[in-house]
């Protein structure tokens, strides 16, 4: 990243040099870089796991790879994902990069920590490729009890422990967001004139930090009960392996939502910047999301509706569940509200946040179906439901994810993207995704169960139909790898704002300095007040 | 290859129930994604952008409107719950005169058993109108029992029993798939059910009898164990006389009732000591590991047997 | 944050407070109070925790918002232990087994 | 505003008070997470206690409760010393953070001894979950394995705290020796004081539902 003969101008890439300036780095900006690489690595490794199970089931026989094959195939590709990917990705990389600069202040709370939460991240990783290289682990990433702890003979302890050490990163990360809105916005920073990128992380770390350390906990079970064979979850002396399952869905259910939280946030930027209008119901977008996050915690049973969870329970779950269901509805409700009479553009990072849109749409209300008991208790563990949080996570979280990623690029950068490239990629993953994963709705109805090696010949024409579009995706997602890698030499100059944005980090340089600002700002307007930013602006609407 | 079907056959009485509930929300999804897609395309392009400079006029929200689709899709999502639920809590109740099947899940395969004492292994023979219903447990990880064609499905836990239930309302020969991922051979734990008429399954009942029926097992197995030598018929025994037990609710040593049902006998053969019959004291031994799934069953048939029956199961 | 020092008695007093309870609800388990035992020694428990959270923690002079901080953990602490015992109380309740 | 002569203002802030603030909310948040964390266990527990509660109740009366009290006393006692080294640290009284700080070190370590002890005394009455485990007096041996696992589990889970917390202790009396320490600069003391008061709370609540909760019943 040699930008320094460029522009002569001091920014954190060129403030100092060397590999040691970069691991041992306290500016949130370089710590964001690294995770930006480093979940770039594992969202390609996932996606490698992800391209092998999508061959192996073109045909129903299981001809491929073995079945052992298989289960750690998807196994690796749900963990990698999961806890490697989508949990740093949107809050670890943007969030980290972006958050103290939209709310004017020189770093998050506690620097150190911040590469501490790097560090741990990368450590788990390693544990968990670890885990891959010696041979892998088959229990799915769920981890349910008592295959986990008694059955499978694979590395599950080594898995268990990355997740364990990555899971404190994301607290960490989190602890550290809380304790940043708090204490350091700029003056005039009211917590109504924060962007809603910066509500959606706030909320997003109250789940990272309550949510995480009951799932680390578990793990720390799970490992007592493999290595020790304590019974906490054994049957033969007592143990309930359905308590397993309240304990590690009391944090995965809500995990969900610290992937699709900062995603949203994400998504309100996009939307706001490229209608040039303030989003449409400020303050019932943030305090949704701080809803979901709420909320988020007491549907978790709906995970568990045919485990021999109590009926009684399951209806509780249920009857919560709809209640998540609102704050999502009316974020969709406000972004489009908000497209009305604005002023529109169709740049490649708003081509993300319509297809998140109109994705999310689908995984959402998909997500009313699995949380009507009668309907669960036929599509739970089919590929419905692999298909309804493939929209949610892929279809949502991933495609914010990539139009955040252009958003910013040339803030993070100093260099523009190849807009035409984007738009086609960004048209190719949309098309890919749709393709890839809409077949697997009619499949799981029809009953095919997920995590299926082998499967009855009628399902193949669907699951044909699906490969062609995990292969028409894969291209989409390997487009932007090389023209973000080319823009970084040869991409356009980029100014400090080059889509009239409002946020406070369009007010900086691009790249921008050490400490974010070359004057500490003071805010004295509403979040999204273009009239601020539109030079001899033309009244329309 | 086959040919591409869209929705999976109905056959039992859930089936429809559950598609009915089904269209309902698909009718409410395609509303709402193609209101809202609708609105998308048109807004994006009557409000494209057609000058650098233009501002658009704020509009910071109304609160009637929030309201509004905050209020109409709740209502609609309560609709949704109460169906669901409603479907949920019939397929949680068994009726009285199901024809009962004893289901084991191990890795990886279906033992089934029917009181006649015939076994099978991931098959299931049931005569067509009559509901039946499942006692399921596991010998290992956690299995579940699903058919797509009765829409129905139950995780076989470890160390419990779970139940469920159907009706098949067609001849014909359906999926069983082991639903919840139980290691290497998931995949491939899965069998038919078929669904025969009557006379059909009266004809197989008689030609796949074995070495006697469950209850007749159970008893062999009684006599074995020696439980008779505690459990006397006339309660005059060290321990309570399982005579007409089973149904029936026990007073607990501890205070409080328990139904004698096919869980709690299981439980007492396995964890004596877990509850005590009001009036004796905890000195059963536990018979785990002396007894296998399959001898549990036939001990709880052998029980139900020397009680009246539960409803014309005979 | 003004900084705020309390005397060494106020802290004496709060330690002896603590040692009080300790004894009494050691001496308290050997009572039978029925399901009571549980009630007393959990709320004696309760009592300790907000002894050395209030003055230890130095919690009554703190922030509003590390008041929240607290509450809200252990209303989270709630939450986790109730939905989860919604599933186990309610088990047996339809007298079916595994429903 | 930022004095320009203190050292230990960190860049990101303006000033001493907001750097002070932010450590104290970092602090709490962090006990939040360790309660969620510990959370996870004492949820196993309540499941198992109301499901096996006479095994239990026989499982928690093999427990020395005269030891468990006078340890729940010496954790007391040193999280008042504790507190002590705080209100030293305010008024910059450099000894007598000293000397409370080795006070709260040694009654730490008197507490985990007495747990090491009280572990060792299970190893030998064969009360370790395991192959060897029995329990006299039970026939649901399982369940009163679960108890003892849960046991071990949260007073292991506790005692790790603890050494933490000994050598966090330690580093604050090396750094107040060397007279780190003043009635502005405190912060360190002041949120290890937090964790450790924090650690007495667990206790607070591990004793009785370990030693004394059905204590009362006839055997």
């Amino acid at each position: 990243m040699n930008t320094a003969a460029i522009h002569e101008r001091e920014d954190y890439l060129n403030v100092s040099h060397g590999l040691k300036s970069w691991l041992l780095t306290k500016d949130h900006k370089r710590i964001g870089l690294l995770y930006l690489a480093t979940i770039t690595l594992f969202f390609f490794l996932g996606g490698l796991f992800a391209t092998i199970i999508r061959i192996e089931l073109l045909t129903p026989g299981g001809g491929l790879v073995s079945s052992e094959t298989y289960n750690k195939l998807f196994t690796m590709h749900g963990v990698t994902m999961i806890f490697f990917f989508l949990i740093p990705s949107i809050p670890a990389v943007l969030g980290n990069f972006f958050l103290p600069m939209m709310i004017g202040a020189r770093d998050l709370a506690f620097p150190r920590i911040n590469l501490l939460s790097w560090y741990l991240l990368v450590i788990g990783g390693l544990f968990a490729l670890f885990a891959m290289l010696a041979g892998g682990v088959d229990t799915g990433w769920t981890f349910y009890t008592p295959y986990s702890t008694t059955y499978s003979n694979t590395w599950v302890i080594a898995t268990a422990l990355g997740i364990f050490v990555a899971g404190f990163s994301s607290i960490l990360t989190g602890l550290n967001f809380i304790v940043t809105v708090h204490r350091m916005r700029a003056p005039g920073m009211t917590w109504f004139r924060m962007p809603l990128f910066v509500w959606a992380h706030y909320a997003t770390a109250l789940i990272q930090v309550l949510g995480t350390p009951v799932l680390a906990v578990t793990i720390v079970l799970v490992f007592c009960e493999r290595v020790f064979h304590i019974g906490i979850f054994d049957p033969a002396l007592g143990g309930d392996p359905v308590l397993f399952q309240h304990l590690f869905w009391f944090y995965s259910h809500p995990a969900v939502y610290i992937m699709i939280l900062p995603a949203m946030g994400v998504v309100s930027e996009l939307v706001s910047t490229f209608s040039r209008k303030a989003i449409f119901g400020y303050r019932v977008v943030a305090f949704s999301s701080v809803a979901i996050a709420v909320l988020g915690f007491l549907v978790w049973g709906h995970h568990m509706f045919v485990s021999g969870q109590s009926v009684f329970a399951g209806m509780a779950f249920s009857f919560l569940s709809y209640f998540v269901a609102i704050p999502s509805a009316i974020k969709v409700f406000n972004w489009t509200a908000t497209l009305y009479k604005g002023s529109i553009s169709y740049e490649t990072p708003m081509l993300y946040a319509f297809g998140f849109i109109g994705l999310f749409t689908i995984g959402g209300l998909t997500g009313l179906f699995v949380a009507a008991l009668g309907i669960d208790v036929h599509v739970t563990d089919t590929y419905f439901v692999v298909a309804h949080f493939h929209y949610i996570m892929v279809g949502g979280a991933i495609m914010a994810y990539l139009g955040g990623l252009h958003y910013w690029w040339p803030k993070m950068t100093g260099r523009m993207y190849p807009e035409a490239w984007a738009k086609l990629s960004a048209l190719v993953i949309f098309l890919g995704f749709n393709l890839t994963f809409f077949p697997q709705f009619i499949l799981g109805y029809l009953g095919m169960p997920r995590r299926y090696h082998t499967y009855p010949e009628e399902f193949q024409v669907l699951h044909v139909l699906s490969t062609a579009g995990a292969s028409v995706l894969a291209v989409g997602y390997a487009i932007p790898m090389i023209y973000f890698a080319w823009s970084l030499r040869h991409g356009k100059m980029a100014g400090a704002n080059p889509w009239g944005a409002t946020g406070l980090e369009w007010k900086t340089a691009s790249p921008p300095p050490l400490h974010n600002f070359d004057q500490m700002p003071v805010v004295t307007h509403d979040a999204y007040d273009y009239s601020t930013v539109v030079g001899e602006a033309v009244e329309v609407g | 290859m086959g040919s591409l079907r869209l929705f999976p056959e109905q056959a039992s009485t859930f089936a429809p129930d559950v598609d009915h509930l089904l269209y309902f929300l698909l009718a409410v999804a395609v509303f709402f994604s193609l209101g809202i897609f609708c609105s998308i395309f048109y807004f994006a392009i009557r409000y494209r952008r057609r000058s650098a400079n233009e501002l658009p006029r704020p509009i910071h929200g109304g609160m009637a409107l929030e309201i509004l689709w905050s209020v109409i899709p709740f209502g609609l999502t309560m609709v949704m719950f109460t169906w669901g639920a409603s479907i949920y809590f019939n397929e949680s109740r068994p009726p009285d005169n199901a024809l009962d099947i004893y289901v084991v899940g191990k890795q990886w395969m279906w033992k089934l058993e029917h009181l006649g004492g015939q076994r099978e292994i991931n098959e299931l023979h049931i005569p067509v109108g009559r509901a039946v219903r499942l006692t399921m447990t596991s010998e290992d990880a956690i299995h579940s029992f699903f058919v797509p064609a009765f829409r129905t499905k139950q995780d076989a836990v470890p160390g419990r029993y779970t139940t469920t239930w159907f009706t098949p309302t067609k001849v014909g020969k359906y999926h069983l798939f082991c639903a919840e991922y139980c290691g290497t051979n998931h995949s491939r734990m899965g069998g038919w059910i078929y669904v025969m008429a009557p006379r059909d399954y009266e004809a197989w009942l008689s030609g796949g009898a074995s070495g006697g029926s469950l209850a007749e097992n159970g008893q062999k197995l009684f006599d074995e164990l020696a439980c008779g030598n505690c459990h006397k018929p006339d309660g005059s025994g060290r321990c309570p006389s399982l005579t007409e037990l089973f149904g029936k609710t026990v007073q607990l040593a501890g205070g409080g009732t328990v139904k004698a049902d096919e869980g709690y006998i299981r439980e007492s053969i396995l964890q004596p000591q877990a509850k005590i019959v009001a009036g004796y004291g905890p000195i059963m031994p536990t018979f785990q590991g002396l007894v296998t799934e399959e001898g549990v069953v036939q001990l709880i048939e052998y029980i139900k047997s020397l009680g009246p029956p539960p409803a014309a199961t005979h | 944050m003004t900084e705020h020092v309390d005397s060494i008695r106020t802290y004496t007093l709060v330690l002896l407070a603590l040692l009080a309870l300790t004894a009494a609800t050691t001496l308290v388990a050997f009572v039978d109070l029925g399901a009571f035992s549980v009630v007393a020694a959990l709320a004696i428990a309760v009592c300790k925790m907000l002894l050395v959270a209030l003055f230890f923690m130095h919690v009554r002079h703190s922030t509003k918002l590390t008041k929240l901080v607290v509450l809200g953990g252990l209303l989270w602490l709630v939450i986790l232990l109730m939905l989860t015992l919604s599933d186990f109380t309610t088990r047996g309740w339809l007298g079916v087994p595994g429903r | 505003m930022a004095s320009a002569e203190s050292p230990a203002l960190q860049v990101q802030f303006d000033t001493e008070a907001q750097q002070k603030d932010a450590s104290t909310l970092g602090m709490w948040i962090f006990l939040i997470t360790e309660v969620m964390f510990f959370g996870g266990m004492f949820t196993a527990y309540t499941v198992y206690r109301r499901a096996y509660s006479d095994a239990f109740a026989a499982a928690s009366a093999s427990l020395n409760v005269t030891i468990g009290a006078i340890n729940t006393a010496v954790l007391l006692v040193s999280s008042f010393t504790m507190v002590m080294a705080v209100r030293a640290a305010q008024l910059g009284q450099r000894r007598a953070i000293v000397l409370f700080l080795v006070l709260a070190l040694i009654f730490g370590g008197i507490f985990l001894g007495v747990k090491a002890y009280e572990w060792n005394e299970k190893f030998e009455q064969h009360h370790v979950p395991g192959p060897s485990f029995h329990l006299d007096g039970v026939t649901q041996q399982g369940h009163a394995q679960l108890f003892f696992s849960l046991y071990f589990a949260m007073t292991g889970l506790h005692a790790a705290h603890m050494v933490i917390g000994v050598g966090l202790i330690a580093w604050l009396i090396w750094l107040a020796r060397k007279g780190t320490f003043t009635a502005e600069y405190n912060t360190p003391v002041d949120m290890v004081g937090l964790y450790w008061h924090f650690v007495d709370i667990i206790w607070i609540f591990l004793f009785p539902l370990l030693y004394l909760i059905d204590r009362h019943l006839p055997r």
